[in-house]
């Protein structure tokens, strides 16, 4: 009897210490943000974006002058609902794993008849240089809202993505000495006053993929996974990535395919 | 052209409470570009929004306002269906006019 | 005064007819009759924006309310409301002391609208920000301090 | 996509599905490659996948002895053998300044401290870099937006005292984390050339010149 009360006790305590989420550590009262991110809750410019971007989707473009709704991100061509809680993934036309701005230059390049370069010209906007990249993302990433994150991992190249990006994220280099896991490694840990997902942690790892894209205040744009890892790289000290580059294909792989289970909710609101 | 707003207005015990974002730059004319040289300053300065033709609420911007711009306010009068009209004009003389249903 | 109040009337009216035939969008029309107070917004001061609005002095007034953050986690996007229980509120201002043009933002309020905005504004560094209400012809005053911090990698 | 094989694809996600408290290194990937074979893989796919930008050329992919080491056993335990012989050799490599005097001026050292640019590629050259040790680190109580990925270093000298031994160790910590704590997160500031002697000096002065609001 003692036994089983003891067993209990232990397997409750377990549970707790399981249940932990970081993320909600990062809400506590005792965070001096609270209130600040609170106030910015609900009321997100990524809807601006998110408007322009099903505008683009549905509009005529590229030397072919057609829209993108015979696009296929992975689940039928022209289907976007639920279609980024199911990448990256492989795909057989191209015989690639493909995340889904990889997968937008595809469509532009095979369907609207632009060539590779126009098509990846302005991935990431600035002041007065809007991308049509990051509003096609976020109407497209919208449309997973509430969906379970589902990135498939059977085909051999989606393991091997994998695999790739789990080596890409330990990696240490550069006049730094930093690898991905440097800042994001450890529970608990803050850059100045941002919390860091720790990435190792599946619980970390799910709330974090699952609110990208993003609006970021700081820089007043929506920001794509890949702008987000161009700019950890940048931060890392490391060289420049080319976007939709096979090394950010499998890290995206990598932080996807680990935060299954997930409850996508992007694009979020963010510092 | 400016790209459109997004306008929410709801409704509850005869209170309307009616939240718009605005799709604009808002360039203070403070920051610099890449080579170094000041960005002119450009921002919405008059927003304006009515109900039945009546004037609810009207905002004059500085350049201080923030990046794609929220505005928030409550009146009375207003019914489910009813129509709110919203105009907004720029130091560039640009604008915009959008139109959002009570609900 | 009379005279010019005549003639405003005309010129709307002539505005409205331009509408009706077609020659100037409704926006179009709008946006040529706005005023925008450049005194105001030129004001590096609280003494001389509440002047160029029309005031001359405020009172501190528990019954005006500040809604915002002690710390911003970023200072270009700071969410501020403004609220006030006085009765017959008119206008609304949001002054942030330390950035180069102190108003950010000003509202008039029509009867039958609540003495209520929420907007989000920059700040170029920890300050002071006040919210100015007039009221009955008075103008009352809150103030706030909101903490700016650096965040981010830093690079 | 032929639809029997996406179902049979989504079974396999479903078998692999995370289960309860376990970490993601437990994660299977299968039949996938074995991680000799994917680090393999992952330097050939970075090495196709960067580009040199500004100041940052491709050569930064190139691990030293002890990024391959800390990369070898990341998320594991270091041997003792090889701590120490990281440690040695790290130590080994710091250069002391010719100035008999390490503790520089704090203010200027409070500078760095708050300063996180430099060696990205956006920076330039001629840019002068600081040390971002805010992000990691409480110093002045005065700056309430610090990072905790390092512990604090608030009344660093009031605890310590600014004997010579306690001086030349927090120039040379700052110098080469390594020497002291092998695969530390902390970069090698001195080592690295991320900062100058006469930088780090002046950290030091911001830790442990009793004047420096880190010690009222």
């Amino acid at each position: 009897m003692k036994k089983t009360k003891k067993l209990i006790l232990m397997a409750s305590v377990l549970a707790a210490v399981c249940a932990a989420n970081p993320a909600l550590a990062q809400q506590g009262k005792d965070d001096p943000l609270t209130k600040y991110r609170d106030m910015l809750a609900g009321d997100n410019p990524a809807e601006l974006s998110e408007m322009k971007g099903e505008a683009l989707w549905k509009t005529a473009r590229g030397p072919n002058k057609v829209s993108l709704e015979k696009c296929d991100l992975g689940v039928g061509a022209g289907v976007v609902a639920g279609a980024y809680v199911k990448l990256p993934r492989y795909f057989e036309d191209t015989k690639m794993v493909q995340d889904l701005e990889s997968r937008l230059v595809t469509c532009m390049v095979m369907l609207q008849g632009m060539t590779p370069a126009e098509a990846r010209k302005n991935p990431f906007s600035s002041p007065g240089k809007p991308s049509d990249m990051e509003a096609l993302a976020s109407y497209i990433t919208s449309q997973s809202r509430g969906l379970k994150m589902a990135t498939p991992l059977s085909h051999p190249k989606e393991k091997e993505a994998y695999a790739i990006g789990k080596q890409i994220f330990y990696y240490r280099a550069g006049p730094y000495d930093f690898s991905c896991a440097t800042c994001h490694g450890a529970p608990d840990k803050r850059i100045r006053l941002q919390y860091l997902p720790d990435l190792t942690n599946p619980k970390d790892a799910r709330e974090a993929y699952a609110t990208w894209p993003a609006y970021r205040v700081s820089q007043g744009e929506v920001r794509t996974m890949q702008h987000r890892l161009n700019d950890c790289f940048r931060q890392q000290r490391l060289h420049e990535h080319l976007y939709t580059s096979d090394a950010i294909t499998a890290l995206t792989m990598f932080l996807a395919r680990n935060a299954e289970g997930a409850t996508y909710n992007a694009p979020a609101l963010k510092r | 052209m400016a790209d459109p707003m997004r306008i929410r207005a709801a409704e509850k015990a005869g209170v309307t409470e009616v939240k718009v974002l605005m799709s604009h730059e808002m360039e203070t004319g403070q920051r610099k570009d890449g080579a170094g040289k000041i960005v002119p300053a450009w921002f919405i300065q008059n927003v304006s929004f009515k109900h039945k033709d009546k004037e609810v609420f009207t905002a004059q911007f500085g350049t201080s306002i923030s990046k794609n711009p929220l505005l928030s306010f409550r009146f009375k009068g207003a019914a489910k269906g009813d129509k709110i009209v919203v105009n907004w004009v720029d130091n560039h003389g640009d604008k915009r006019q959008d139109e959002g249903t009570v609900i | 005064m009379k005279q010019n109040r005549r003639d405003a009337l005309r010129i709307a009216s002539i505005m409205g007819l331009a509408v009706a035939a077609g020659l100037i969008k409704p926006g179009d029309a709008w946006a040529q009759a706005q005023d925008w107070n450049k005194t105001a917004f030129d004001a590096k001061t609280l003494g001389d924006t509440l002047k160029a609005l029309g005031g001359s002095n405020a009172s501190m007034s528990a019954a005006v309310q500040i809604d915002a953050p002690d710390i911003a986690e970023n200072g270009a996007v700071v969410p501020v409301a403004v609220s006030s229980t006085l009765a017959n509120v008119q206008q609304i201002a949001i002054v942030v002391e330390k950035n180069p043009s102190a108003l950010s933002a000003a509202f008039t309020i029509p009867a039958g609208t609540e003495p209520y905005v929420a907007t989000r504004v920059k700040m170029a560094q920890t300050s002071n920000v006040h919210a100015l209400v007039k009221a009955d012809g008075k103008w009352f005053l809150a103030t706030k301090e909101i903490k700016v911090t650096l965040g981010g990698c830093g690079g | 996509m032929n639809k029997k094989k996406f179902y049979v694809a989504a079974a396999g996600t479903l078998a692999i599905a995370l289960v309860g408290c376990a970490g993601i290194s437990t994660l299977g990937t299968g039949s996938g490659p074995s991680d000799a074979e994917a680090a393999k893989l992952a330097q050939q796919t970075m090495k196709s996948s960067f580009v040199t930008s500004g100041i940052a050329s491709v050569d930064r992919l190139n691990q030293d002895e002890l990024q391959r080491l800390c990369t070898e056993y990341a998320g594991k335990e270091i041997p003792k053998e090889v701590s120490e012989k990281i440690e040695k050799s790290q130590l080994a490599a710091i250069a002391m300044p010719a100035s008999a005097n390490l503790i520089g001026n704090w203010q200027e050292g409070e500078k760095i401290a708050q300063n996180g640019r430099g060696l990205t590629f956006t920076d330039k050259a001629t840019d002068v870099g600081g040390g971002n040790c805010y992000a990691c680190h409480q110093i002045a109580p005065q700056e309430i937006s610090y990072g905790n990925i390092g512990p604090s270093l608030y009344n660093y000298g009031k605890l310590r005292g600014n004997s010579p031994e306690v001086v030349e160790y927090t120039y040379k910590k700052i110098y080469n984390a390594q020497a002291y704590a092998a695969c530390s997160n902390m970069p090698r500031f001195g080592h690295q050339k991320i900062l100058t002697q006469a930088q780090i000096m002046d950290l030091v002065g911001l830790l442990l010149d009793p004047q420096s609001p880190v010690n009222k």
